[in-house]
């Protein structure tokens, strides 16, 4: 249910993941971050809203771009940060390193497949696992427009529908797979079209609103746990920056980026809550001050990780 | 890795059962389930229907339709949704129905099931066994009859067995079920209805243990899978003509028994390798590199590879029977490595 | 247009298509065959009469049920049956041997991928060929209802939905894929369903009307042909005999078997060409006497063949 | 194959211009599009935009959107689709974003791409080109900085290439597009910035031919791709303390030029083999088997591999630079191989 409190915590969430990504930048920019990163800025109501509306013990497939799912899932920012600057206080104590390689088993984030679309299928794998175990756990698998056209998602959403697995695919449609826009590939305009071919539900939602996504991954949730079987819920955002750190954007029509750009969910929502009569303007800027707080801290936290040595290279291979 | 030591077939003692391969198999299928309930089983038509091959025989009966799940011709479900399952608590069995459909799951093979463990920091395990019908027969065609076992060689983080007995089927199988890490193994499709000596007792055969089928001085085979039984044949012919031929058969090619490699060839210094799969990229060459790093100065003759032809497997049952070394070919083989 | 013509034409075919086999199990039952076979019993409205609807420079990628597709897209007979004798008689010249991997590349068969659902992919890149080199032909790419869940049909699909390539994608939908019901693995009753998520235009219909299957491929093919875009038919059939010739069956009721047979589509279409007024019973006897002739000559042809050597096996490996 | 002789840069005349590795690639494209109007490129991004690397700049804007092709993210139809359009009458060149996503069509590329002619009776030629960017590079991880080319070498009737110089590359892709059979053709990403001489005028470099990157008389080492560099200091610090190494760049692996091979181990008698690959199924295995089998008495020393790391590549920066053989690694087995 979305009540005032969920909607704090939503709106709060997401600033912090706005925050901690733009700090995570300036580490970057740096020259601190070992590889690439894909910014997750305009993807944040999708990401945090549909979080919000699991449990800890759900599992989470989450896709390259931003952070701001694992984040709300319960990760630990330190973590994180550790994972980018490659040291040990990352959750993979500095094997992994960044993005696409970073997982938390507490949180049921069970990492990432750098080949996109990976995921579809292990993320069916583990629906199919709690349907074995006969828990009431959920599977959710994150991943964009351009991955949706992995043959991966085909076997895997078979399966989702024919078993009725409890299995939640989030879509991130931001139109853009790197230079590649939709449409160049893809006849239709919303791929939850193709959820009913495969017997689950699809809908097509606006991702940059955080309450409505809340609800429908509520609902989707709910539908997966009672046995109702599989959602693919497509969130339409924006991209607001490169597709990598770095990217030229050279194809991107400069009013497009502008317009992406101006329809911001993190103050967006913030107007919300104001609008709404949630909080007044003095709450919100004490909350996001404690949020502030609490990123640089976890930044300066992590800063203090050490690299790890050449003899981790081969430690762990094996169980 | 299993720590059960193994148990030899009792010799000189009651006479002890014999199964055939595809027995022994579902026999470890079967008990494993029967000891742990996350065991389970995946695959085309391995539920009521037994298998292609009959290797699940009456496993839906026994353990339901939770615990052995037909699923869609969707081979990247099949091994990815294997490793899924196998990071969330349970530890599936997925069998291909032909090995070489690995490819059709090549980066799930590849990337997923070997790699999601060290690349995500060790943080999970993923104990998946990947069973892997292979090899020439009955003209199943190019697209069906191979032994891709090498190509799993750089995949790090796979175990790779290959049994070439009954026995060794089930004590290796049982082993790679129990094992917290993900096994391909590879069955000899050929080797369904050969028949050997299975004890009723359970027992367990290590993973990386290489097994020495035939003990002789003067030249080393190495061989494995369906190749051991036409390497003992060509030992009898070599043993007619006063050659003594030890047959090594490494079970496997992860763990690698490179002290058993080395301790054959420090006491023959003459060594054939042979396989099914073509020369070229098998797995034999990873062997004498080995044998050339390792233990170049007992080499007393070049190595010898005698394998599978290189080209594509011909669908025609005809062409198939000129594909694979004859007992023959090894004897030849062994006779010039001998005489060298 | 399915004129009187047409209609004999088609059931002349269907007639050759199951004597042919017929021939083909007695060469089986004599051990002559090398490898597997997958009879084609049940499934001969369908092959045939899509088949007749295209021209001869026109892609096929066949699948393993049976073999009245090829032999309605023009292949020789004897080819045929040389191809499963495994001599130089056959198509491959005794190195195919058999279904998989028969092919004729003056009647555009461009062959078969053993690993099913190979040919998704395959047929997706012909038929982009034939967009950039402008030409009026169409690929077709015949498939079970067990091959339409693999992932290539994903990524074949997809782009022949963008790209509005002329691609028919022709789904044999018998119920079963081996011992596997399609119900057990797929949530929906048709695939049909799967082709608007791709921009394609789908349909389902009885695959024993060869009329019926006629006019929905020429349509099919009118699309395809003059830059309509990508077409999926569904065509209902029954296998009436085992998934390969050996196959127990014994997961199958043995009244679903007999219901099976008892809607041969052969015998229903001979009834129709009666019925309609188009030949009677002496003219279509006439015209069965006939095909078992060529059918019988072509077999003899074959048998005249000879197995090729081993010096054959490592020639033409590359061009 | 290709039957244009070699040009060598010119030596001792009019300076050659120098281009990088990335823009001879881009060059050899252009120049075979623009001779064969059969050449069209596809791949992710290799539009407009001129490919994630850079590789395919300007090209789309030269022949237009029919034959530079942007894709979905598919690589079953980029290689499976690859296959039925050269089946059909044209060259595709087919762009993956990384060589490891050759996993991800693991049945098109071994199944479909390398069988489909001889499975299906000679009666097809596949004239394609896939080109794989391949190699450890600014910590990409362990899915997007492998060099995978050992993984066809049992991919009979695929031709593999992997150049190590701007002047190999252009010379090398250029024959590539116009032979018959697919190519896989490995690129080094670490490379791809690397200038060389390359000569305005037209030249191709028929496949299958090694190249003595240079002449040496104690110790041979076996490199290719971008370890040919790291080999060649190698060479000059050898070269300090009096040892004279001879570099071998086989510049691909099929057509394996065996004679070449076999002509320097005659000569130096001692050979190092060093790829980025790690050891254990690496193609080195297959190197050093042949010469364990065709020259074994010319050895003077045990072969030597020096291999990339055995465990998937780290995706950390940090840890990356520890897995790749350094030009000290192999200076130091140069010395022992040579002392030996
Ligand atoms: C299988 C595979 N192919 C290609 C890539 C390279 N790649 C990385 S991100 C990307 C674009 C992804 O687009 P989308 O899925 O829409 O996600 P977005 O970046 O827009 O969030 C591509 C092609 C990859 N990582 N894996
Ligand atoms: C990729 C792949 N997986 C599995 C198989 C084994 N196999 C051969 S036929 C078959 C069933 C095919 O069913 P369907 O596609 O419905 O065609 P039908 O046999 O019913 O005509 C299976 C599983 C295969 N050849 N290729
Ligand atoms: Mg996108
Ligand atoms: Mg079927």
């Amino acid at each position: 249910m979305l009540t005032p409190e969920t909607k704090i915590a939503i709106y709060r969430m997401m600033y912090l993941a706005q925050q901690w990504e733009m700090q995570l930048l300036r580490f970057l920019d740096d020259g601190q971050v070992s590889g690439f990163y894909h910014a997750g800025r305009g993807h944040e109501a999708l990401e945090v809203a549909s979080m919000m509306a699991v449990r800890t013990d759900d599992y989470l497939l989450y896709d390259h771009r931003g952070c701001a799912h694992m984040i709300a899932k319960g990760m630990s920012m330190v973590e994180l940060y550790g994972d980018f600057l490659g040291n040990d206080k990352g959750s993979t104590t500095g094997l992994g390193a960044g993005i696409v390689h970073i997982a938390d088993p507490a949180h049921g984030v069970l990492g990432q497949s750098g080949t996109l679309g990976g995921g579809h299928v292990l993320a069916a794998g583990a629906a199919l696992s709690i349907k074995i175990r006969k828990t009431d756990q959920v599977a959710v698998n994150f991943f964009g427009d351009g991955a949706a056209n992995r043959g991966t998602f085909h076997e895997g959403a078979n399966v989702a529908g024919a078993w009725k697995l409890p299995m939640i695919y989030i879509l991130q449609n931001n139109g853009w797979a790197i230079s590649t826009p939709q449409a160049r590939v893809t006849a239709v305009e919303h791929f939850s079209e193709r959820a009913a071919g495969y017997g689950m539900v699809g809908v097509t939602i606006d991702g940059m609103d955080p309450w409505l996504v809340y609800e429908t991954m509520a609902e989707a949730v709910e539908r997966a746990r009672t046995g109702g079987g599989a959602t693919l819920i497509e969130g339409m955002v924006n991209r607001q920056r490169g597709h990598y750190e770095g990217d030229p954007m050279t194809y991107r029509p400069d009013e497009e980026i502008a317009a992406a750009k101006a329809l911001d969910p993190v103050p967006a929502t913030r107007q919300r809550l104001v609008d709404e009569g949630v909080l007044d303007d003095g709450a919100l800027t004490e909350l996001e001050t404690e949020v502030l707080a609490e990123v640089q801290a976890a930044a300066a936290e992590a800063q203090t990780g050490t690299l790890p040595g050449r003899e981790r290279l081969d430690q762990g291979v094996y169980a | 890795m299993s720590t059960t030591s193994p148990v030899a077939p009792a010799t000189g003692q009651a006479p002890v059962r014999r199964i055939s391969y595809s027995r022994a198999i579902n026999e470890a299928m079967a008990e494993e389930m029967e000891r742990d309930e996350r065991v389970f089983v995946m695959g085309q038509d391995v539920g009521a229907f037994g298998g292609v091959f009959g290797l699940t025989r009456n496993l839906y009966k026994r353990f339901g339709a939770d615990r052995v799940i037909d699923t869609p011709i969707s081979e990247t479900f099949l091994v990815g949704g294997g490793v899924g399952a196998a990071l969330t608590g349970l530890r599936p069995i997925v069998e291909l129905q032909y090995a070489d459909f690995l490819w059709n799951a090549g980066d799930e093979v590849i990337g997923k099931m070997s790699k999601w463990r060290y690349m995500h920091g060790s943080l999970f395990t993923v104990p998946m066994v990947l069973r892997l019908p292979e090899g020439a027969a009955g003209g199943a065609g190019p697209e069906h009859s191979t032994c891709p076992e090498a190509a799993l060689l750089p995949a790090t983080g796979t175990y790779i067995v290959i049994p070439s007995t009954p026995y060794d089927a089930k004590g290796l199988l049982k082993s790679a079920i129990r094992d917290d890490n993900p096994v391909a193994f590879f069955e000899h499709k050929g080797m369904y209805g050969l028949k050997g000596e299975v004890p009723e007792e359970e027992y367990t055969i290590p993973l990386g243990q290489a097994d020495i089928k035939r003990a002789g001085s003067d030249v080393t085979v190495i061989a494995w899978g369906r190749l051991v039984h036409r390497a003992l044949e060509a030992a009898e012919l070599a043993a007619a003509e006063g050659i003594d031929v030890e047959v090594l058969d490494p079970r496997g090619l992860r763990p690698l028994d490179v002290e058993a490699i080395t301790r054959t060839i420090e006491k023959t210094g003459r060594v054939v390798i042979t396989h099914e799969a073509g020369r070229t990229g098998g797995a034999g060459a990873e062997i004498a590199a080995i044998i050339a790093e390792t233990c170049l100065t007992s080499l007393e003759a070049p190595i010898r590879r005698v394998c599978g032809i290189e080209t594509p497997i011909p669908q025609s049952l005809h062409l198939e029977q000129f594909i694979i070394p004859t007992a023959d070919d090894l004897f030849q083989a062994i006779k010039e490595t001998a005489a060298f």
